[in-house]
């Protein structure tokens, strides 16, 4: 009874939130009402018992997510100041607005139309559970993701890694190779500058815990690259870490350690039993190797994606 | 006066100190005690140097003194809490908020530091410095502000480990209320 | 029986903190729709550990991610709000902002 | 006597949580809202992680609460500090609705002084 009103609550501010961010005429708003989204989305995948969904939620949604289009949005402002143009009327086709809602109504026809076709719940916990010695690990989800399912999290991983190439295609011919965004301008010993300086070590720490507690526990590598990345957007924002140079070896090379090792598993796997399966008394080794990997490589990706296309000359 | 022996013994002194307090964090998270030894060893020597490079130790931490600052701090922080609810809560809503600008001469981490907590404080909130002076706004701007700034601010340089003489330097200013 | 009271206490929280919507919708200023999310933010975190105490201890584990980065968007907010978008309020304020600041009185 | 003291902490909390939110609706201006959220909710937030620590099941669970509350205080008083400065700065933009005149305009405070700079 009271379990069921404190989720009628939950989602019905979910609800409200959402159509908040779609409805204000504000743009800043409509980014707010998002950040307060992610978070309760974050606490809904609580209720429903998935924990690890929870915490990638309140890492991406609530974390990461509000400083990337906090970003966007003062780029955008400016760029429209400086045309001399009101932020409030970016130039727009008059057909924009009915494409975008046909669009939407058709994602959320899909949606529900994916949802109603799902089978019966429970589904696959019972497999999951049965097969789950076999990985050495204790937390089925990582098993789902790192083994059962690695299939998904390799394509996910170059998804975005895809996705960063096509951010760092944006930078202007000039600036190829160098560093993403601007020169960050703090005042040293300033409240930005002293919450950058004791924050990170503390970070640093969830972040690896995190990506350890996995195996067993709610946890993993993306959750911890998501923590690992905010913490160094937070150091780079503080002005006390620049941006790498795109052009550079070790970042390049750091992008590529997790996918790489990850696929040159894949195929090694194929000389033993196929590819993508891991032979069953290596298992816990080789999800361990590839976690730590793919950490590196999300934790890199990541904080990239949101630090932009390079703006600075090499 | 910096002679490299001492010099290195007081780094490694603030590495120690540092470690002692992002030690507790890895069992806090949920570590048992292999984990904590297996994953805790190289976890904290990253974080503690991670700590040294994002903030070279300038004084030396007093860990006791700042410990002894919490009971009172956090006691101010529900007088603070108990004043703007009162007000929030108050029928006629009490405010008669009001700015007042106040010179420090802590070192600039001593200053954030006061500031965060004063914005804990009944009827204060910080919002930075300006020209080393701390931009206090006041929920109440008869309040008297000096005295309780020159308060904190000597606790906060005796956990710095400044000598007790923080008010006495001070730019004669004329701020401030008798 | 503590279990429900947690759960409710949570219910509780979160209509409270559903109070503070309004201020988001409503503004006026960027600051209060952030201080707004930044409430949100906090009572999310209480409700984690409410959850938590109500028989699910993972939930501790999502609080402790929303409170490391509980600051994360205030300084995206504030990086954003500031020069060029890479600068600190602090030293904008303390240079070349006054001088801004004189060049926005010279156009008036 | 424990679960007593943890519903009486977790309300006392929980009245916290509703006066920031209560200043944050009622308070004239962004300045004094920005109080309202700092103080009123990290002392909810405090009280309520006294009371789930009062029920929680091990030391670790305690040493972790202690963790989030630490972490959410550490927060507080930096964003405070930060949208405080932020807001003072906006402040006089047109359409930002009603502030006060920020500390430029100190003078006639008992204890503040003007800014030379201002």
């Amino acid at each position: 009874m009271i379990d069921t009103g404190f989720d009628v609550i939950l989602a019905a501010m979910i609800l409200g939130v959402a159509a908040g961010a779609v409805l204000t005429r504000g743009m800043f708003a409509a980014v707010v009402m998002f950040i307060v989204y992610g978070l309760l989305v974050a606490l809904a995948w609580l209720r429903l018992g998935a924990v690890d969904v929870g915490l990638a939620e309140a890492a991406i949604g609530a974390g990461l997510t509000g400083v990337l289009l906090l970003g966007a949005l003062g780029r955008v402002n400016r760029q429209l100041g400086e045309d001399g143009t009101p932020p409030d009327a970016p130039h727009r086709p008059a057909a924009i607005r009915p494409v975008a809602l046909l669009a939407a109504l058709a994602t959320a026809a899909a949606l529900a139309w994916g949802f109603l076709m799902l089978p019966p719940p429970d589904g696959l916990h019972a497999p999951v559970a049965q097969n789950l010695a076999a990985t050495q690990l204790g937390n089925p989800v990582t098993a789902v993701l790192l083994n059962f399912r690695a299939w998904d999290t390799l394509l996910e991983t170059i998804i975005l890694l895809a996705a960063l190439v096509g951010v760092w295609s944006l930078a202007p011919d000039a600036a190829w190779g160098g560093r993403p965004g601007l020169a960050q301008r703090t005042r040293s010993g300033g409240v930005l500058s002293s919450f950058g300086r004791l924050l990170p070590p503390v970070g640093l720490l969830v972040g690896v815990w995190l990506v350890w507690a996995g195996a067993d526990r709610p946890g993993g590598a993306f959750q911890g690259a998501t923590v690992l990345a905010a913490v160094w957007l937070l150091a780079s924002m503080a002005g006390l870490s620049d941006a790498p140079r795109v052009a550079s070896l070790w970042l390049r090379a750091a992008l590529i350690a997790g996918p790489a090792v990850f696929l040159a598993l894949a195929l090694a796997g194929l000389s033993v039993a196929g590819f993508l399966i891991v032979p069953p008394g290596a298992a816990k080794l080789v999800t361990v190797t590839v976690e730590a990997l793919l950490t590196l490589s999300l934790t890199v990706m990541l904080g990239l994606l949101v630090l932009g296309p390079p703006e600075r000359a090499a | 006066m910096t002679d490299r022996p001492g010099k290195h013994r007081a780094l490694l002194r603030s590495a120690l100190k540092r470690a002692l307090i992002l030690a507790p964090i890895l069992p806090a998270l949920g570590a048992d005690t292999r984990e904590a030894l297996l994953l805790g060893g190289p976890a904290v020597v990253a974080a503690t140097w991670l700590s040294l490079h994002l903030l070279p130790p300038q004084r030396p931490l007093r860990l006791i003194r700042f410990l002894a600052l919490l009971p009172g701090f956090l006691w101010r922080s529900l007088l603070g809490g108990v004043d703007v609810a009162w007000r929030a809560f108050h029928p006629r809503m009490p405010l008669n908020p009001g700015w007042a600008s106040v010179p420090s001469d802590l070192p600039d981490g001593g200053k954030v530091a006061l500031g965060a907590e004063f914005s804990l404080m009944p009827g204060t909130l910080v919002a930075g410095t300006r020209d080393g002076r701390l931009l206090v706004h006041m929920l109440d701007a008869d309040q008297h502000l000096e005295g309780a700034v020159r308060l904190e601010e000597a606790r906060i340089a005796r956990m710095l480990g400044q000598p007790d003489t923080a008010h006495e330097s001070l730019p004669t200013s004329g701020a401030g209320p008798s | 029986m503590m279990a429900a009271w947690f759960t409710g206490l949570a219910a509780l929280l979160l209509l409270t903190i559903a109070a503070a919507l309004w201020r988001i919708w409503r503004g006026p200023t960027a600051a209060d729709r952030m201080m707004a999310a930044q409430l949100i933010g906090s009572g999310g975190v209480a409700v984690t550990l409410l959850l938590a105490a109500a028989g699910q201890p993972a939930a501790r584990d999502v609080g402790l991610v929303l409170a490391l980065l509980a600051a994360f968007a205030a300084v995206g907010f504030v990086k954003a709000a500031s020069h060029r978008g890479a600068g600190d309020p602090e030293a904008d304020d303390a240079s070349d902002a006054r001088a801004g600041r004189a060049e926005g009185r010279a156009h008036d | 006597m424990i679960d007593a003291a943890s519903l009486l902490l977790s309300v006392a909390g929980l009245i916290f949580f509703l006066a920031g939110t209560v200043g944050i609706l009622r308070f004239p201006d962004t300045h004094s809202r920005l109080h309202a959220l700092t103080k009123a909710d990290n002392l909810g937030l405090g009280l309520i992680a006294l009371a789930v620590a009062l029920q929680a099941e091990s030391w670790a669970a305690i040493a972790k609460i202690v963790l989030i509350w630490a972490l959410v205080l550490l927060a507080a008083g930096t964003s405070a500090q930060l949208v405080a400065r932020v807001a003072l700065q906006q402040g006089g933009a047109p359409g930002s609705g009603r502030d006060d005149a920020g500390p430029d305009a100190v003078g006639s405070t008992p204890s503040g002084q003007r800014d030379p700079a201002g």
